[in-house]
């Protein structure tokens, strides 16, 4: 009874085109925020925070951004964990070769970079379409990888071949243990969705929506391809490449190139088709969904068979489980969770009374 | 040895190389072709078809039974696969389709190691992966004899299936279906069975690129990882065609050979992994449809 | 199809259960006693699952075995927590800080057997007060204990084992002096794994005047008919394989088969070097050579006891004995002694007899490693790894491999001493590296 | 059907050309698709192209708004020759338009379509849309204001939020035009835009047409079948048949071209 619009008139198109123009949604946000700010850091354990919710949360700006690109602009691309790789490894040397840089500036710095990349292997889309430009995108996979793994000057020239992210300061402030690491990414993530959600709803986001529904439509209309396209690609690749940036700084500390494969890509495509393609809301809850459901079921098996069962089955077992699901996921619900999440909505709205 | 002769060498092995490319790709056409999904779950399936194989022979069954009970098991996977995955999601966008077929990866992968264990099996076919001894003495040329058999594999396969696609009855019902679902459906084509049965044919095609690969780098997990290998193959010969495939195949193999031969040891090597792909896309900016896809014609 | 499967599942669950209702009665019996609490995050799904099964299998089943045999050490029991990586460095973190802790128990050595899972928790272990082991894999440079005070690379890194691998080649050759002007080709997987031996390798080059040609393969490496052209090119006199998984190695033997290339020339990195990686080739890899850094095969008195111990109680962890004696499993056996050995230790120095460990006591067991030809013979596996002392600087130890040669059906030791290697060369190499490492990271080297 | 043409004095007189098309001519491959036509538009009046399936009618907009390339001719917009422009440059010239089979953004809203339609006034960068800064939102607002008043023209409040693939094809037609218009161009081409229609939706769809031209002012250049419409609400009318134009002028005129009775209304009537 408590999901309730009546009442509530907008009175101008500014109230509007609010985010949430429902008092209840801002409220949940709110709260939501509060919650992921003042207590989450306190009640969580190191586990959650460290093996949970940073990735998670990076996971869900990387999910943004593809969401961005296929969701929003309709450009299918499989190359963001070769994005994320740029943004690692551009924020690791210019920690490295400028003395006295801003981890933030870095960071911003290396999206900058992702985004450069990411018009250079945007370029195709200008003539492919479809699965198509998804492979040919792969040879951005591939390339970026080869290319960081080969040239050691990108590592330093360690001979490991890795880099090891440097200790994250801001304004002299260390962010060392799990809770500031937690909240600088919470931080920086709420900051790019709220982007996001602004660039979704705006004008900018009207252009990649014309050019994925129907683009010599919108070329008549006078919006340009070549830049909507171009544009949502640097877009889309510059938070894959902050994502990239957080991942070895605020997560992993220590990344090699190859940790960005071609399955992580796979991965995270996943996450925008199970959460809901082109929606903002869809990206955090595919995120949470693919990083988390393997996760959880291999808890779970360890749970329930100890070390009674041969190990070996149980991870086969959680392997099948996890594509079992998602299979039966994209059958019952092929509009993904942020859809769940609307319908779900829509019945409270009419609740307790049947249309 | 001789600058031509070792070229000509390389040459030869980059086209039978892809030759084991196009097996792969094969699969991949066929499916697309009938029902337009992307079905990424191929590598899985070969993975799937020769461990399978070599697991019934070490059960004790002799080649000539283990080879017709697997055909059966992955005539059987696909037909499952279509029933029980593709079917429910028929009219689903492109990616959608895509992405399940990556989910059936997992699955396959899991029951593959649930069943069969993660112990590296070989599997001898009885033709030595060694050079042809008359090409060796007489041409100096090193030509595997398993990938001439390979070569003549493929080709007796595609021979076959192009046959049956021309020949029979299913095979133009398959190529309706191919050109319009609808239209097929309205002429009263079962669309279902076609599908089925193109589903069991890919997964045959499946077996016998999963027994060549086997052959040469053994049973095991890695096997799965040939669908990438297919994947620049497919966008350069189109989703498609099959004879695309083939051709594509060759170039694919012929070009990232000589590239890696010639090129490669200039930017310190290992340029095969991304290669095949910027060579397709520079295909695609040429003809986006690929070698011998159908033109997609927009209207406004 | 997925019948077969999901059968096979639940007869191996109803199994679990008869299984669990016997083991768990002990269990619950020795509740009280003390416990030492490792956490094993193994792998065994994926493109390596082979290796990870039978490594993990092996370090499980020596806990089991000295918790049957002495009921534990000093009374203290051993206990763990397995967790699926699936060699991928994201499953890798997660596992770690999910094992991190158990109740009140903590885990106190980390042992992935994967180099990015390694890194990945490279820089948590100090705070944890994790011992971080890279059996045989990982940073060479984490041998310098004073700037690496929790990462061991026990008891021998890739630079040790290159050297060694060369000493061995030119011993072959008549001496170093008849190394001059040949022609040694790497062939390895192209990645940071692959690059780490080239440092060493472009030194001894340059020292001893011998030719090295890089090939490097492309991931996964099921096809490597380029590389091998340019083999047939260059001709090398010798080959060192660094390849990673059965795929990529048991083609490479295939494929020097095809080029007719002496197999009898090529050497392969201890990861080329088990059963699982050389069995798919068949007969193509009789001759080959491998290091290792612990040979397979069952004739060491331990081996035979834990089989008869612990599998003869039907405890044992491989699901298929044959696999008993194979390079990974026993593998997997020694560093469980590694283990062991490092919480006796630590219950000495800080005289905690039959108490747990904590991290820093765990860590000075594991610096106070020291297996004299005595030790190994009372731990019943002289021969099966070679004598050598840790310190708080040299986190190393031994630096020596032994030499095994494939004759078409198991591994035969080919060097019955332990090959050692130019250990002053990579030392400094090592310190050099290592403080390279210091500087970028602002870490103050310890004193020892 | 009878549609009340122009009652009252027209608010913009009709003025002198706007869209001059001399000798235009151009094929797809061997195939003639427009042979040396010619013929003007003038500035605020309603001008319809007329003839029989494959006649080139559509091919004649094509080339207008700069969709084909004429391999001749030339073609004028306000006295100055833009022949083969691009569709963009058209659009910033002012040249709008529908489209035969209907081509609205079947993902988005009703409301965003038609704000889509006035891309070209929203100069903000992607930058200032996402941190929402003045110029952004201000472009927001008015923008809204003026949809809003199309939306209420076009009487199709009540779907406003509505995503335009779930509505019915009629209704689409309506909101296509209404994204066309809130370009506010000079020149708007419609493309059979009562095609499929009954007979109510017709009439309605005629009035929405002539009060643009009306309220706006706006030039309108439409291809129709259905003759009575053309008749009713058009000025002048050319008529295309195997892409060679037979006939031109008022729709009296039209009805009394010899040429035009045999090739056209002979056979629709």
């Amino acid at each position: 009874m408590f999901y309730r619009e009546a009442g509530q008139f907008r009175t101008s198109y500014g109230q509007d085109s609010q985010i949430f123009p429902l008092r209840q949604d801002r409220f949940a946000m709110l709260a939501l925020l509060a919650v992921a700010v003042v207590v989450i850091p306190y009640i969580a354990s190191d586990y959650w925070l460290r093996a949970l919710l940073i990735p998670w949360l990076i996971f869900s700006l990387v999910a943004l951004g593809q969401n961005i690109l296929t969701g929003y602009a309709g450009q299918l691309s499989l190359g963001s964990a070769g994005f994320m790789a740029v943004g690692a490894f551009a924020c690791y040397n210019f920690m490295l070769r400028v003395d006295g840089m801003p981890f933030l500036v870095a960071v911003v710095l290396s999206g900058l970079c992702a985004a450069g990349v990411g018009i250079a292997f945007g370029l195709p889309s200008l003539r492919i379409r479809g699965l198509y430009l998804a492979v040919a995108t792969l040879a951005a996979q591939f390339f970026i990888v080869w290319a960081l793994d080969k040239f050691g000057w990108f590592k330093n020239n360690d001979p490991s071949g890795v880099i090891t992210a440097q200790p994250i300061v801001i304004l002299g402030y260390a962010f060392n243990t799990a809770q500031e690491k937690y909240l600088i990414v919470l931080a920086i993530v709420a900051g790019l969705a709220l982007l996001a959600k602004n660039m979704a709803r705006g004008a900018t986001g009207r252009a990649w929506m014309a050019v994925r529904d129907m683009d010599v439509a919108a070329e008549v209309m006078g919006l340009p391809l070549m830049r909507t396209k171009l544009q949502a690609f640097a877009i889309s690749s510059f938070y894959c490449g902050v994502g990239g940036a957080l991942f070895a700084f605020a997560y992993l500390g220590t990344v090699e190139p190859s940790a960005f494969t071609i399955d992580l890509s796979f991965r995270i495509l996943f996450m925008i088709i199970i959460g809901g393609v082109g929606t903002i809301l869809g990206s955090f809850l595919g995120a949470g969904f693919i990083l988390l459901l393997p996760i959880f079921l291999s808890v779970l098996f360890h749970a329930v068979f100890g070390q009674t069962v041969d190990a070996s089955l149980i991870s086969a077992v959680e392997l099948i489980v996890f594509g079992a699901l998602i299979i039966i996921f994209l059958i019952v619900e092929p509009h993904g969770l942020a859809r769940m999440w609307q319908l779900t909505k829509e019945r409270l709205r009419l609740w307790p009374f049947p249309h | 040895m001789a600058g031509f002769q070792f070229f000509l060498e390389v040459l030869v092995g980059g086209l039978l190389s892809g030759v084991m490319y196009a097996l792969v790709a094969l699969g991949f056409v066929l499916i697309y072709k009938a029902s337009g999904v992307f079905n990424f779950a191929q590598g899985a399936m070969v993975f799937f078809a020769a461990l399978s194989f070599v697991g019934f022979m070490e059960l004790g069954a002799p080649f000539w039974l283990a080879l017709p009970i697997t055909i059966g098991l992955m005539a059987l996977l696909g037909l499952g696969i279509e029933r029980f995955v593709l079917r429910p999601l028929v009219n689903q966008h492109e990616i959608t389709l895509l992405m399940a077929t990556i989910g059936l990866t997992f699955v396959i992968e899991g029951v593959a190691q649930l069943v069969w264990g993660v112990e590296v099996r070989r599997l001898d076919l009885g033709i030595k992966d060694q050079p042809l001894p008359w090409l060796a003495d007489n041409a100096g040329l090193f030509i595997s004899q398993i990938d001439i058999f390979a070569a003549v594999v493929a080709a007796i396969l595609v021979a076959t299936l192009s046959l049956v696609f021309s020949r029979t009855k299913v095979g133009r019902a398959l190529r309706a279906v191919a050109d319009d679902h609808a239209a097929a459906l309205s002429i009263g084509i079962p669309l279902k069975r076609i599908w089925a049965l193109v589903w069991a044919i890919s997964g045959v095609v499946a077996l016998v690129a999963g027994m060549l690969w086997g052959a040469r780098s053994g049973v095991q997990f890695a096997l799965v990882f040939v669908a990438l290998k297919a994947l620049p193959v497919l966008i350069i010969g189109g989703f498609t065609s099959v004879p695309g495939v083939i051709v594509a195949g060759l170039i694919v193999g012929a070009a990232e050979k000589l590239a890696e031969v010639y090129i490669g040891p200039s930017v310190g090597g290992g340029i095969e992994s991304w290669f095949p792909y910027v060579l397709a896309i520079l295909f695609l900016l040429v003809r986006p449809e690929g070698l011998f896809g159908e033109k997609i014609i927009r209207r406004v | 199809m997925f019948n077969v499967g999901i059968g096979r599942t639940l007869r191996g669950l109803m199994a679990a259960a008869v299984v669990a209702g016997v083991s768990l009665a002990p269990s619950l019996a020795q509740a009280q006693a003390k416990e030492q609490y490792f956490g094993i995050p193994s792998y065994r799904v994926g493109a390596f699952a082979a290796g990870g099964s039978g490594f993990f299998g092996g370090i499980i089943d020596y806990l089991q075995y000295v918790n049957m045999k002495e009921g534990g050490v000093n009374g203290v029991q051993m206990v763990w927590a397995e967790c699926e990586t699936e060699y991928n460095a994201a499953r890798g973190v997660e596992c770690y800080q999910r094992l991190l802790k158990r109740g009140d128990q903590q885990m106190h050595i980390f042992e992935p057997l994967a180099t990015p899972i390694a890194y990945g928790v490279l820089n948590r272990v100090d705070d944890d007060k994790v011992v971080l082991t890279q059996y045989g894999y990982g940073r060479s440079d984490a041998a310098d204990g004073r700037v690496f005070p929790w990462v061991f690379s026990t008891m021998t890194s890739y630079w040790s084992q290159i050297s060694a691998k060369l000493n061995w080649i030119a011993t072959k050759e008549g001496g170093v002096a008849n190394l001059k002007g040949k022609k040694i080709a790497h062939l390895y997987l192209d990645s940071a794994f692959g690059r780490e031996p080239l440092p060493v390798m472009r030194r001894l080059a340059k020292d001893w005047g011998f030719e090295l040609i890089e090939i490097p393969v492309a991931a996964p490496g099921i096809e490597q008919q380029a590389q091998w052209l340019r083999v047939r090119q260059e001709r090398p006199d010798w080959i060192t394989l660094w390849g990673f998984g059965a795929g990529m190695n048991s083609t490479a033997i295939t494929s020097a088969a095809r080029t007719n290339f002496p197999r009898e020339k090529m050497v392969g990195v201890w990861w080329a070097g088990s059963e699982e990686d050389v069995l798919p080739a068949g007969e193509a890899a009789k001759g080959y050579f491998a290091a290792a850094n612990v040979p397979s095969g069952k004739n060491f008195p331990l081996v035979q006891d834990i089989e008869k111990v612990v599998y003869g109680a039907g405890k044992g962890n491989l699901s298929d004995p044959k696999r008993i004696g194979n390079i990974y499993w026993n593998r997997g056996v020694t560093a469980g002694i590694f283990w062991i050995e490092a919480v006796r230790n630590g219950q000495r120095i800080a005289n905690k007899r039959g108490q747990t460990l904590n991290g820093d006591e765990m860590r000075a067991g594991f610096e106070a490693l020291d297996l004299t030809p005595a030790r190994l013979k009372a731990l019943g596996i002289e021969g099966m790894l070679p004598s050598f002392k840790l310190s708080c600087s040299d986190h190393e130890g031994s630096g020596s491999v032994k030499i095994i040669q494939w004759d078409g059906a198991k591994w035969n030791i080919v060097t019955p001493d332990w090959v050692s290697s130019d250990r002053k060369m990579i030392r400094e190499m090592v310190e050099e590296s290592a403080a390279k490492y210091a500087v970028e990271q602002k870490i103050t080297p310890r004193k020892c | 059907m009878t549609v009340q043409l122009h009652a009252h004095a027209r608010a913009f007189p009709i003025g002198g050309p706007i869209i001059e098309v001399q000798d235009i001519s151009m094929a797809f491959g061997g195939v003639k698709a427009l042979t040396k036509i010619s013929f003007d538009v003038r500035k605020h009046e309603v001008r319809a192209i007329i003839g029989p399936n494959g006649a080139g009618k559509s091919s004649m907009l094509n080339v207008i708004n700069g969709v084909y390339r004429p391999q001749e001719g030339t073609l004028r917009f306000a006295g100055e020759v833009i022949t083969g422009i691009t569709p963009r440059r058209a659009a910033h010239l002012g040249i709008s338009r529908t489209f035969q089979n209907i081509a609205l953004f079947k993902g988005m809203t009703v409301l965003d379509n038609i704000m889509a339609g006035r891309n070209l006034r929203m100069h903000a960068n992607f930058l200032e849309v996402a941190f929402r800064l003045p110029r952004a939102l201000r472009e927001e607002t008015e923008n809204r204001e003026a949809v809003e008043e199309i939306i209420e023209f076009l009487e199709i409040e009540h779907i406003r939020k509505t995503p335009v693939g779930r509505l019915p094809y009629g209704l689409q037609k309506r909101v296509e035009l209404g994204r066309a218009i809130a370009a506010e161009p000079k020149v708007l081409l419609l493309d059979e835009p009562m095609a499929g229609m009954n007979i109510e939706e017709k009439q309605d769809m005629c009035r929405f047409v002539l009060d643009v031209n009306d309220h706006y002012g706006t030039t309108i250049v439409l291809i129709e079948h259905d003759m009575g419409v053309v008749m009713d609400i058009s000025d002048r009318v050319v008529v295309l048949d195997y892409g060679k134009k037979i006939g031109d002028g008022t729709p009296d005129e039209v009805r009394a071209n010899q040429n035009v009775i045999d090739a056209y209304l002979g056979v629709a009537h």
